[in-house]
């Protein structure tokens, strides 16, 4: 069984592994860069080792020294967590060859499922529906232009081996086409140095809906339901939630059954995540597949009462199952706020710096999964998510109005953060009546960046509050002005009695 | 003590009436209130008006009299203008201008810069790249000018409001000579 | 509909209170007394009213000036929390006299069931099992005497007015029992200002096992389970748990039956609790019924998924109950610790003060209820009750696992806490396997005290940590040191200056 | 810098061998240690030893000289004497006797005083009860003794460690004239 495990991580989600570590008694080693000795993952790890400088491919992403740090605190197991290595099949194929367990799938599976194209294709094999598109490289220009009006427009152009909405372009219209192709390819070179591209339909008012999975060693695999993330900004999710208000029971069955079905084309192990696109009529398409633990699996976990981590643990001991499917049920609804450090008066800019004050929000319902903390300097590394902020409640209306008061309670100064915004984002009709799709952000911007009305009253007491504290400030400083007074007044004085001993 | 307090284009006087402890009262613009008020955290005040319970966080900005204000629902903030702010200011009004340095709002780390010293630019041309958060943002010129100083080097990381790059305005007329690459 | 609730109230239960009613979109008001201007409750509040001096007599126990508090608030509902005028009869008539809805039972059921003796016989009218022992006052001592032979000894004294532990006392022998009745006496009529006294006979082994029931006013009476309260310090609880590790899915179906008509007996509307004494051999008898909500009710929430302070808003509404008693499942385990303001190692001594740092878990399956913050004085006049730590997992083993994690990482500094203590009970073999009575501290208090082993390396680090930060304390006061120098410098040169001058 | 540090009945003697940034090596009695050490927080370090995590917090004590720490699973208290404090605790031994003095340890509020100045006292004899937190605690006489000065009335509230009463020790000879009730 596994005793010691090294988490290939940092930020909340190393925090939140090592949380399910010491419940279960298993130690944790954490690694850090040279911008992280002071993190939270640092601290909170029973052992700590430093990977390198602060640049993620000289520390988070570099292989050797990770698994030099395995070695050094003789670890049995590595947890990748979510983005940096948790996606790559060499990492996962060098820790086995280590001889660590690796708490993820197989190095096949994550290659197979990491090219979009071969797994497009593997879908397609398995009566699990796709995107209408290619099903093969657009190698050349009049090959795309072809396949583009067999789809027919709007297109979506997508690099094979893409993520994080680079190398991707939207074509409206063929004169659009050619042009998009190339800028597509060379981003998808700059960023992944393959600049291999195909196309597929666009989808009209889309949802993100995915399925959580879990499959273990022994040919079990289960889905543990939805969750609907169509509230996103540029490709980066914004709010989570499950059940999705947009699904039927019916839906949730089927789609379910694909996500199983999916999975065991590569046969899965661990925990893994469908995505599905939706258009507007309900039709559903694979979107591909995440071959690691997602950064909205809490959710998941309130609503099924399930810890996704411990079920990963255990997966890679070798065990079965704890659980099946038919004992699974979504009880209540569960909601998910990403708080990111980021300014959204300021085009969305992120907002690195020291963090001065943090006041958590508690009490029923509640879950906080965040890493900084009163006087910690969020560096300019990494990622500018800082927390999630997850609500339970019986009901999607209760846990919106839970929302709203978490956000109301939460409190972190000194940095910008996403709050405000996210409290927009539940005041507004569309989230509320669960009407929305991928384009609500956009569609609504104009309502989330208003600001409310001004109460007159509370900027007179801001202003009165702004005087009371600077003149309190001055005050504190006096002492030190008036000692300054002292002396000098000490010393004429002390002058004007030489004066007279020497007159 | 003669202080005037900025909020957006607003410009307001303030006069403690009496003081009692926590209670004041106060004219605000020649608007009357009574107060009770308590700083219960390190930023934090807790307000009492007319029974309604206020909360207000006064965040020192980037000096001692500039302040960020959060309420419930709105964010403020608010400049302390005493004499010798208002000294400082109209000295340095004369003899910098303070659009002439590009900066960033935050800290990060230079990716790329663009230009050269003594190179002529327009405006909106975009002079520099600064990474944070895995986020680039590009940096553009206010207007059409010649590079002053390049003061970074790719790679370098760089403070929130640090100076990056002077420019010279070629719009506007200074009565200084107008140096190129040295 | 109620749409601005008073509370009558302080502490975490107040905050409590008001997080519900912001949830469901009701102003709350607060009171306080002048020692908690700067309390949570008040700041959390929409509004809050001064109601007196800082003794709770004067102030949170004090009728008029709260009901004018709401009159001027023009507040249409008081909730009274628990502790203070929860039960108090006359505040419930009073309240609605002023034309407030009290967000509890009816005056007369608070009455009858304030009364223990009234309730016992009650209780034994509708066939709900009472601890064997007097049905009326002991009020001489032949009479006593008579009815302790029929019991047999050993047997409880108290008051009839009584809680807390006051005028209560355990009679093991004949010869102790004329003192014992005197002693209890004269301490009821001092604590209650009623000297009536009964006799029960005393349980070995007890277990506190208690009954969540709720009633709307449309006769529905349904109970939520119950929590087990033996971990118990002088009669006072330090965790809970549910569901009990002691009990049988039977006789959690018998005794939710015997509760539910307990409180029947008395007509009763609201939330409130069957509190049973049960001994080794499972019989199990009526203790009191508590009119009020119980701080443990969280550990209730959690297992249910019920939020007990809306139910409690929604039944004052006149609303039914929005659940059936066959709808309710106890899912998974929840645990309660209390984190008191002690010092388990000075006899448990209250330790009011000035909190410095909070830490908060964080996390899967957590709850926190407090109400100090970072640079809060907690005052002398009240409990000393700061914080709850509520856990949940699918068993009770992962819950305790959590728990213990939980408790590692909540720190509270400044203060004392309980949290030291607590860890050592999670650590303990009989709580681990769930073999405990209302001994259990008592029995287990050389563990519970006894320290961890020294770790030289550890002892060795903090020497050095306390030398570093004295000596940087030391290094930061230098500049002022030397500043002082120089203008003293300044000043002997002047001085100096001068003389060369004039010779 | 001349400094001992007291932990229970240990002295320890510290001495830095290097320093390298957060780095150190360190002797403590003689035992050397290599710590890389950060200070995270207000009161928080965390400490990397042979590859181990370890969190202390320091917290100020009664005064600057005294710690309480808490690690993982521990809780020390650390005096720290330098020459200074040396000199002091001598100094201050010659005139007071601190046991002289009843005290609370925490704030409170005196309920009842049972005794008055000039009353002889037994050992163990109830003094003054404090109530804080709805709990009452007593505070008995350490000795046999005369109650030299009442410092509190009823009802008053008290800080930690504030004196309360002033007890002569009967059994000790002082060189000190012993009133009565004045």
């Amino acid at each position: 069984m596994i005793e010691k495990i090294l988490i290939a991580n940092r930020g909340e989600i190393a925090v939140r592994i090592m949380r399910t570590c010491r419940e279960m008694g298993i130690r944790s080693v954490a690694v850090y860069s040279e911008a992280d000795r002071k993190a939270m993952h640092v601290r909170y790890a029973d052992e700590a080792y430093c990977v390198g400088p602060a640049p993620s491919l000289d520390s988070y992403l570099n292989i050797d020294n990770i698994l030099k740090a395995a070695q050094e605190a003789n670890a049995d197991a590595i947890h990748p967590g979510y983005g940096f290595l948790s996606e790559n099949a060499l990492f996962a194929q060098k820790a086995a060859e280590a001889g660590l367990i690796f708490i993820g799938p197989s190095p096949e599976a994550i290659s197979l499922m990491g090219d979009k194209l071969t797994a497009r294709q593997l879908m397609t094999d398995s009566g699990v529906p796709v995107v209408p598109g290619s099903k093969e490289s657009m190698a050349d220009e009049t090959m795309l232009l072809k396949t583009a009006t067999e789809i027919g427009f709007p297109v979506m152009i997508k690099a094979s081996a893409g993520g994080g909405g680079k190398g991707m372009r939207l074509v409206k219209q063929e004169s659009e086409l050619i042009p998009a192709y190339r800028r597509a390819r060379s981003e998808s070179l700059a960023a992944f140095g393959d600049d291999t591209v195909y196309i597929e339909k666009y989808l009209e008012s889309p949802h993100h809906i995915e399925f959580q999975i879990l499959a273990d060693q022994h040919g079990n695999t289960i889905h543990l339901f939805e969750r609907e993330c169509s509230v996103q900004r540029r490709h980066q999710k914004v709010i989570e939630e499950t059940p999705s208000p947009f699904i039927t029971p019916e839906l949730r069955k089927k789609m379910g059954q694909q996500a199983i079905a999916a999975a065991k084309t590569v046969n899965y192990t661990g925990a893994g995540t469908i995505e599905f696109l939706m258009d507007k009529y309900h039709n559903f398409y694979f979107l591909e597949m995440n071959t690691r633990l997602q950064v909205e699996h809490p959710i998941t976990e309130r609503v099924t009462g399930k810890d996704l981590v411990k079920a990963q643990i255990n997966i890679a001991n070798g065990l079965e199952l704890e659980f099946k499917q038919e004992e699974l049920v979504q009880k209540g609804h569960a909601i998910e706020c990403r708080i990111y450090a980021e300014d959204h008066k300021n085009n969305f800019a992120p907002s690195p710096g020291l963090v001065k004050n943090i006041t958590e929000p508690m009490g029923l319902g509640l879950r906080t999964d965040g890493y900084v903390y009163e006087g910690y300097e969020i560096p300019i590394y990494y990622d500018p998510l800082i927390s999630k902020l997850i609500v339970w409640a019986p009901s999607r209306q209760e846990a919106i109005a839970r929302m709203k008061r978490a956000l109301y309670e939460y409190k972190i100064t000194g940095i910008k953060t996403s709050i405000p915004f996210l409290a927009k984002i539940m005041d507004s009709a569309a989230f509320q009546q669960g009407r929305y799709d991928t384009h609500f952000i956009e569609d609504n911007l104009e309502f989330l960046l208003e600001e409310d009305a001004t109460h007159q009253t509370y900027e007179d007491i801001a202003l009165f509050i702004a005087y009371l504290d600077y003149t309190d400030k001055l005050n504190k400083y006096t002492p030190e002005k008036t000692a300054d007074t002292k002396s000098q007044s000490n010393w004429k004085t002390f002058g004007h009695r030489n004066n007279l001993f020497h007159l | 003590m003669s202080l005037e307090l900025k909020i957006n284009n607003r410009t307001a006087r303030i006069e403690i009436l009496t003081r009692n402890g926590s209670h004041y009262r106060v004219l605000i613009d020649n608007k009357e209130y009574e107060l009770d008020i308590e700083k219960v955290e390190h930023n934090a005040y807790s307000i009492l008006h007319q029974g309604k319970s206020i909360n207000m966080e006064m965040i020192e900005g980037k000096s001692a009299n500039h302040y960020q204000v959060n309420t419930y629902n709105r964010y403020y903030e608010i400049d302390i203008i005493d004499a010798a702010t208002r000294y400082r200011h109209h000295f340095n009004g004369q003899i910098t201008s303070l659009d002439r340095f590009i900066t960033s709002p935050m800290p990060g780390k230079v990716v790329k810069i663009l230009v050269e010293e003594g190179e002529a630019v327009a405006r909106n041309q975009t002079l520099i790249v600064v990474s944070a958060m895995k986020m680039d943002s590009e940096y553009k010129s206010p207007f059409d000018g010649v590079i002053k100083t390049v003061l970074v080097k790719e790679g370098q990381a760089v403070d929130a409001l640090q100076h990056l790059i002077e420019i010279e305005n070629m719009g506007k007329e200074e009565g200084k000579s107008k140096k190129g690459k040295g």
